[in-house]
């Protein structure tokens, strides 16, 4: 009962601050907003007995992307959004279909029996990271997907840097900007 | 460590991206496409042979080798090779500072790799990620351009939603079986949630694919990205995501009847639990695609989007091959001649667009129909591998693509799909007027003579391998015509 | 020496074809060009080399045929097929005539394209048409004869089209192979029809012919007879694309742009026999079949007799040439449409002989007059190139069957076996009744009357080329020279052909020796045929009288008309006018009505599909919105726009398909308030 | 009334929803890429939502894809913020619609 009158409380505020985001005009806002969901997710997370992971999303969402977010605002300092409208005629089109298709994930999720197991696990630090690096031969094996997640880290990490890079244009076309 | 030796063409792939990103600081910029896409090309030819190495077999219900995906990853290889010779062709004449596209272009190669290996959502997703980081900034390599910034930015939101509905289908699976392996039972009673995330699933990796109604994307990011990448991304992006698609496919099979793995894609599975509504989505996924995809383009100019709009048309055409050889009715599947035409499609393409990428001119300017008009008769080597390639696309004998299609119609055919395998034959002739149009193009006579100073004086050192792999996939397109099953056996 | 492989035939002109394509593209830099002695011995060695296999192979051929399979080649479950050759009496004739005609054409060429640019080049598409061609007749499945049917289509584009600087070859070019494309779309669909009838492996002969003998003995006719009739038009679509009938026809005298006249020859010799061969091969299906059979026999007299009244219009001597092989080409089908596959493939045999002879001839005279081919401006040549005058007189006696030469026995053979094969149908009438119909009699009276027209304007071409006086300028008089040796060779090997080949079988003398060869091949097919066709014995010296005379009475009325006829005077074009061109291009023009309406569907399906069926998606989401910002959001380039109707479509397939499993129920109260609104209806009214 | 497993699953799908809605409809960039990280971030909750009704075995998975998830949105985020730095620097722009010149 307690649990559940804990659930209700995260459940709203996660999902009014989503509906803040959806609703602020500036982006600082949203981004705050953004972290209040975060934080509430991470205290259903430890609610249902996975602190670890809710200290993960402390750490990762609530500090570093947030972070990074914020810190792009403030560089792009003319991103404000004062100048577009919020909503236009797309988002008529866009919510409806949203919903339906939400809709019938419900639908679906409804009609199945849910039910807590008993027997499932604590998600707490030292289990998950056995089974994480479990390199068993009948293990999970999720030792090789963390290796190829070192791999994807880093593919982004230059794909960032290809982007965002300053000069890495054409030698005339940057010779030509020297000039002005 | 067996396990290690299954992975050798990934692991020697990403060694290579690794070296060559690490080499890349220590070269100056001259050097540095002329030196890093041969170490590329060197690493991506191991990997090629590294594939003698692998047996077929899974690694921890994760990863799966077996001949159909060993073909699947030799055919990735070759359309990345394809893409570095483009590539280094582009920046070299371009005269770009820096060389980080090689090595993020083997990172995408390794993830298309591992996502033709996956047989778990977990590890597909991964994967599937690790292709399009990549593939995001290299779209976005001509960083001037507009209309880069624009297919960077349509790809990455389009791809970022879509990736987020997949995860989701994946979460609603793991509901369902207890577990995001992809042959997993399904546990009582939770049979609709497993429905719901199935239909996510697929469409995610149909939007990979760029199969209607999910195609939007394709036309403005093909467009967007310079022609070499272009090359590269319909090839390897493709393969990998209809790879994938052909194992949930089978996956979903053995699940709905709650059978062991069959997680090799070269036997036939049968196992009598299919699902008409999937049929039913396939089937009109298929129709959709093809039409969109045959008569969008035939409206267009430039070549890049005649090529998306076909990369949309054979979407369509392969998910039929998921139908094969009797799915309605008896629940069997078969995916060989699927992933046939699924190699030769991606072989040709790619070897098409990087020809292209060497006849376009700088920035690709001269890439519509009439500009590119009589540029095959100045360099007749390379226009005459795309002519082949494009011939391959069309459908004619004696190139591949004519027996994938035959295949592919002959089993609709006996399947029972007379309707669509005959509107499917006639959508491909009015596709095969824009891919001919293009090879008429190329050799007809020139309008005035050559004018641009730029496309005679480039250093002719960095066509070398991309002329070396035009020929090559033109060789392989003619091989797999005149042994179609060594190429399944290799 | 019997245990030659088969695989030698194709391989020497695949050699040739390597070898003069690379000697072509090396020697494209260089300002002269390669040698043109050394490229045009080895483009007649290969041909040659191929030619001898086929005589050493044809002379030891057991009776039953040889069959060699490479390998395998496709192992689909639902498709096998091998790479396989079968050496039959089909394929022996067919290839005799086609190695050798194919050396005898390329020893000419050397004479002819000498002094061109493009030498070596045009070697080596000759070489790579002889290849494809033998791997048509050579194979042992219908996926490998396929693969050769490409084969000469794209070589034929490439030789029409081999003077490509002129815009007008390339739209000649064109239009061949995108014509060609519509049949070979039959002979796709025939064999995918096939597939689905007989299975996996029933595209090789052998196997084939097995089966339809197992659906004949088995009395299982009546299950697959209507797809078995579909597949029987399709694959007969395919073949009128090849062999130039009706519809498909007008190709062929289009094809006549290529290099004047060996290109020519090649489409009017060699080529267009495929479609033939490809019905006598299948011949076991056909004779089961007999509605396809009398469309194919009414085709093929129709298109012989357009073809022959079109001939009279014609000025170019070479399209004159051109429509005469439409219309001995209508023959054979005739032939074939009666089930006498082994009489139509002697024509085909006697007719490669005559019209090789004839285009040979044709091609001397226009060498000799500098490229002129109106026949308009030549007359009087048979002072001045005696040689080449004969041996086109003497073809043309072949041609219009005179007593003794090739045609004679070919064509009366084919004329007596309408007669006898031919059926008799019954015809309902509207009111009741019925009259039978000897549809024997018909095409044979037609075919007579063609064989009157052929005479008729074959003349013509003699006596505007041969006879009367000269009528081009005087300085190019001067010019007029008799055609080097290496024309004159073949062109006079080719006349003995198309006087003696006849005699193969030669049925009134009592020589049926070509009929014997065939009959391990065909037999099966005919028998079957002249079961179900009642086939009445008639004498065969009433109808080569009746032949003579048609011939004679065509010599008589072109001597008439044309002999002491003032020709006008020609204008720039040699094409026909007034009632003439439209009599000639009548096809032309249906074909263009066929284009059009599908530039509209595309325009339509662009315009609709693209912009209009998206514009109503979104119609949906903002009606309001559209009234007021009008047309230009129509165009989907907002990625957001893009995403909405990506989700939609997904959210639309998802709410079916989950329908369909059942998972998404429709609630009660909407059955309850549909029923409640019914009757209130039903109370209202 | 104790807690359900079909409540946590609903706040999922209620989330998610929310964040694609925000990342079409809203046109501001940072908008887009916010509303990204919401959904994965929902579908993070339903996989742990999911772990707690599965028995020990399979409740693992449940614990472990949601740390590889958060790793993938965080590189997602990072080449996300990269491209708008990238496509800023062309057109000075942050309005989603303004990128939307292409034609064929």
């Amino acid at each position: 009962m307690l649990a559940l009158i804990y659930f209700i409380i995260l459940a709203v505020i996660a999902l009014g601050a989503a509906t803040c985001v959806l609703l602020s005009r500036h982006p600082l806002y949203g981004a705050l907003s953004l972290v209040v969901s975060m934080v509430s997710l991470a205290g259903i997370y430890g609610l249902l007995g996975s602190p670890f992971l809710g200290v993960v999303q402390v750490m990762v969402y609530a500090g570093a992307i947030m972070m990074l977010v914020t810190f792009v605002i403030m560089v792009l300092n003319g991103a404000r959004d004062s100048r577009t409208p919020m909503f236009d005629k797309v988002s008529l089109f866009i919510i409806p279909a949203v919903l339906v298709l939400a809709a019938l994930v419900g639908v679906a999720l409804v009609r199945a029996p849910l039910g807590f197991d008993a027997a499932t696990i604590r998600g707490s630090v030292a289990v998950t990271s056995e089974t994480l690096f479990n390199v068993a031969q009948g293990g999970p094996g999720y030792f090789i997907l963390f290796e190829v997640l070192g791999l994807l880290l880093l593919s982004a990490m230059v794909a960032a840097v290809l982007m965002a890079k300053k000069r890495l244009g054409s030698v005339d076309s940057e010779n030509v900007e020297e000039k002005h | 460590m067996t396990s290690l030796v299954m992975f050798m063409p990934v692991i020697v792939v990403a060694l290579g991206a690794l070296v060559s990103l690490a080499a890349e600081p220590f070269l100056n910029d001259e050097s540095k496409h002329k030196v890093l896409p041969w170490v590329a090309a060197v690493f991506v030819a191991l990997g090629m042979a590294a594939f003698a190495l692998v047996k077929v077999d899974c690694v921890y219900d994760l990863f799966a080798v077996d001949p159909v995906r060993r073909l699947l990853g030799v055919s990735v290889l070759l359309c990345a090779l394809l893409g570095i010779g483009g590539l280094q062709w582009m920046l070299g004449r371009e005269k770009m500072k820096g060389g980080e596209a090689y090595g993020l272009m083997l990172l995408a190669s390794c993830g298309a790799l591992l996502m033709t290996q996956a047989i778990d959502f977990l590890s597909l997703f991964i994967a599937m990620e690790l292709t399009s980081f990549p593939v995001y900034a290299l779209v976005g390599i001509r960083r001037k351009d507009q209309n880069a910034g624009e297919g960077v930015f349509k790809y990455f939101v389009s791809g970022s939603i879509f990736s987020a509905f997949f995860l989701y289908g994946v979460a609603l699976i793991y509901g369902a079986t207890g577990s995001t392996h992809m042959f997993s039972a399904v546990l009582e009673g939770r049979g609709s949630i497993y429905a719901v995330g199935i239909l996510l699933v697929v469409f995610g990796l149909l939007f990979k694919a760029g199969a209607a109604p999910v195609h939007f994307w394709v036309a403005d990011v093909y467009t967007g990205a310079s022609v070499a990448v272009t090359g590269f991304m319909a090839a390897v992006v493709k393969v990998g995501a209809l790879a994938a698609l052909g194992s949930v496919w089978v996956g979903i099979l053995a699940t709905r009847a709650g059978a062991p793995a069959a997680w090799n894609l070269a036997e036939p599975v049968k196992f009598a639990s299919q699902s008409p509504a999937l049929y039913y989505v396939v089937l009109v996924v298929a129709i959709l695609s093809m039409v969109i995809g045959a008569f969008s383009g035939l409206a267009q100019k430039s070549i890049r989007r005649i090529l998306a709009f076909s990369a949309v048309m054979n979407a369509g055409f392969i998910v039929i091959g998921l139908l094969l050889p009797n799915y309605l009715k008896e629940g069997s599947v078969q995916l060989g001649s699927m992933f046939f035409f699924l190699v030769t499609y991606a072989i040709a393409s790619a070897g098409a667009l990087t020809g292209i990428a060497y006849l376009a001119g700088k920035e690709d300017k001269n890439e519509n129909l009439e500009d590119i008009q009589g540029v095959g008769r100045r360099r007749p080597f390379v226009a005459l591998g795309v002519a082949v390639c494009l011939a391959s696309l069309a459908g004619l004998p004696p190139v591949a693509g004519f027996l994938a299609k035959f295949a592919l119609f002959a089993g609709a055919f006996s399947a029972g799909m007379t309707a669509t395998a005959i509107f499917g034959f006639g959508l491909s002739l009015v596709a095969a007027v824009y891919y001919l149009r293009i090879a008429y193009v190329l050799f007809a006579p020139r309008k005035e003579p050559c004018q641009c100073k730029c496309c005679c004086q480039t250093d002719p050192h960095y066509g070398y391998m991309l002329k070396f792999t035009v020929s090559l996939a033109a060789l392989a397109l003619l091989a797999m015509s005149v042994l179609p099953a060594s190429a399944l056996i290799g | 020496m019997t245990n030659l492989p088969l695989w030698l035939i194709p391989l020497f002109p695949l050699l040739g074809t390597i070898l003069l394509g690379t000697i072509a593209v090396v020697s494209s830099g260089s300002k002269k060009g390669a040698a043109e002695n050394i490229v045009g011995g080895l483009a007649v060695i290969f041909p040659a080399m191929s030619f001898a296999c086929v005589t050493v192979l044809a002379c030891g051929m057991p009776e039953s045929g040889i069959r060699e399979t490479l390998c395998n080649w496709i192992d689909f479950p639902l498709l096998h097929v091998d790479i396989g050759f079968l050496f039959d009496g089909l394929s022996r004739i067919m290839l005799l005539f086609v190695t050798g005609i194919g050396t005898l054409i390329a020893l000419y060429s050397i004479g002819y394209m000498h002094g061109d640019r493009g030498f070596a080049r045009f070697f080596a598409y000759i070489n790579l048409f002889l290849f494809s061609m033998i791997v048509l007749v050579l194979s042992d499945n219908l996926l490998l004869t396929f693969f050769g049917w490409e084969g000469v289509g794209l070589c034929s584009y490439l030789l029409i089209g081999f003077w490509n600087k002129d815009l007008k070859n390339c739209k000649a070019a064109n239009k061949a192979f995108i014509v060609n494309r519509v049949g070979d779309i039959g002979f796709l669909l025939g064999m995918l029809c096939l597939l689905s009838i007989g299975g996996a492996a029933v595209l090789n002969y052998d196997i084939f012919n097995q089966f339809m003998q197992m659906i004949l003995n088995g009395g299982h006719l009546d299950l697959v007879f209507t797809l078995l009739t579909l597949t029987g038009v399709l694959f007969f679509v395919g073949c009128t694309g090849k062999s130039a009938q009706i519809p498909l026809l007008t190709w062929l005298p289009d094809a006549m742009a290529g290099p004047t006249p060996v290109s020519a020859l090649i489409h009017a010799a060699t080529m267009v026999t495929s479609g033939v061969y490809l019905v006598a091969r299948m011949g076991k299906m056909f004779c089961m079949l007999p509605e396809v059979l009398l469309l194919i026999a009414f085709v093929g007299m129709f298109t012989a007799l357009w073809a022959a009244i079109t001939g009279l219009f014609q000025n170019d001597i070479k399209k004159v040439l051109a429509y005469s092989t439409i219309s001995q080409l209508g023959y054979m089908f005739m032939a074939a449409g009666v089930c006498a596959f082994d009489a139509s493939i002697f024509h085909v045999f006697t007719h490669a002989f005559f019209k090789a002879a004839l285009f040979l001839g044709a091609g001397a005279v226009i060498h000799s007059l500098a490229g002129e081919q109106d026949m308009r401006k030549m007359g009087g040549l048979l002072k001045k190139t005696p040689v080449t005058a004969c041996v086109m007189i003497f073809a043309f006696f072949a041609i219009v069957g005179f007593p003794g030469f090739a045609g004679f026995w070919s064509k009366d053979l084919i004329l007596e076996k309408l007669v006898s094969n031919g059926p008799v149908i019954a015809m309902p009438f509207a009111l009741g009744g019925s009259v039978n119909v000897p549809v024997g009699m018909i095409l044979y009276v037609v075919g007579l009357a063609t064989a009157v027209i052929t005479a008729v304007y074959m003349g013509r071409l003699i006596i505007m080329t041969f006879f009367g006086e000269y009528r081009g300028s005087k300085e190019s008089e001067a010019h007029i020279h008799e055609a080097p040796a290496v024309m004159l060779i073949p062109m006079v090997v080719l006349t003995f052909g198309s006087i003696f080949a006849g005699y193969l079988w030669a049925d009134m003398i009592g020589i049926t020796f070509f009929k014997d060869s065939l009959a391990a091949a065909l037999g099966g097919a005919e028998a079957v045929g002249e079961s179900i066709l009642s086939v009445h014995h008639v004498n065969p010296v009433l109808f080569a009288v009746l032949g003579t005379l048609a011939a004679l009475l065509g010599m008589f009325i072109a001597w008439r008309v044309y002999a002491n006829k003032k020709i006008p005077t020609p204008k720039d074009s040699g094409a026909p006018e007034g009632s003439a061109a439209a009599w000639t291009f009548v096809w032309d023009y249906i074909h263009v009505g066929f284009v059009f309406p599908v530039r509209v569907i595309a325009w339509i399906c662009d315009v609709v599909v693209d912009k209009f069926l998206q514009a109503f998606q979104w119609t949906l989401g903002a009606i309001g919105e559209i009234l007021g910002d009008g047309a230009s959001t129509f165009q989907v380039r907002r990625v957001r726009l893009q995403l909405a109707l990506s989700i939609t479509g997904v959210a639309l397939i998802v709410l079916v398909a989950l329908f369909a499993e059942g998972i998404v129920g429709i609630p009660d109260f909407v059955f309850k308030l549909i029923d409640s609104v019914k009757s209130l209806l039903g109370r209202v009214i | 009334m104790e807690l359900q497993p079909i409540f946590i699953q609903i706040l999922a799908l209620a989330i998610f929803a929310v964040g694609i809605i925000v990342a079409i409809s809203r046109r501001n960039l940072f908008f887009v890429l916010m509303g990204i990280e919401l959904a994965l971030n929902a579908v993070n909750l339903s996989f742990v939502g999911f772990a707690k009704t599965l028995p020990a075995e399979a409740s693992l998975t449940g614990q472990i894809v949601p740390l590889f998830s958060i790793a993938i949105a965080a590189a997602e985020a990072c080449v996300g913020f990269a491209m708008v730095i990238l496509i800023f620097r062309n057109r000075e722009s942050v309005d989603a619609d303004s990128y939307s010149n292409m034609r064929g």
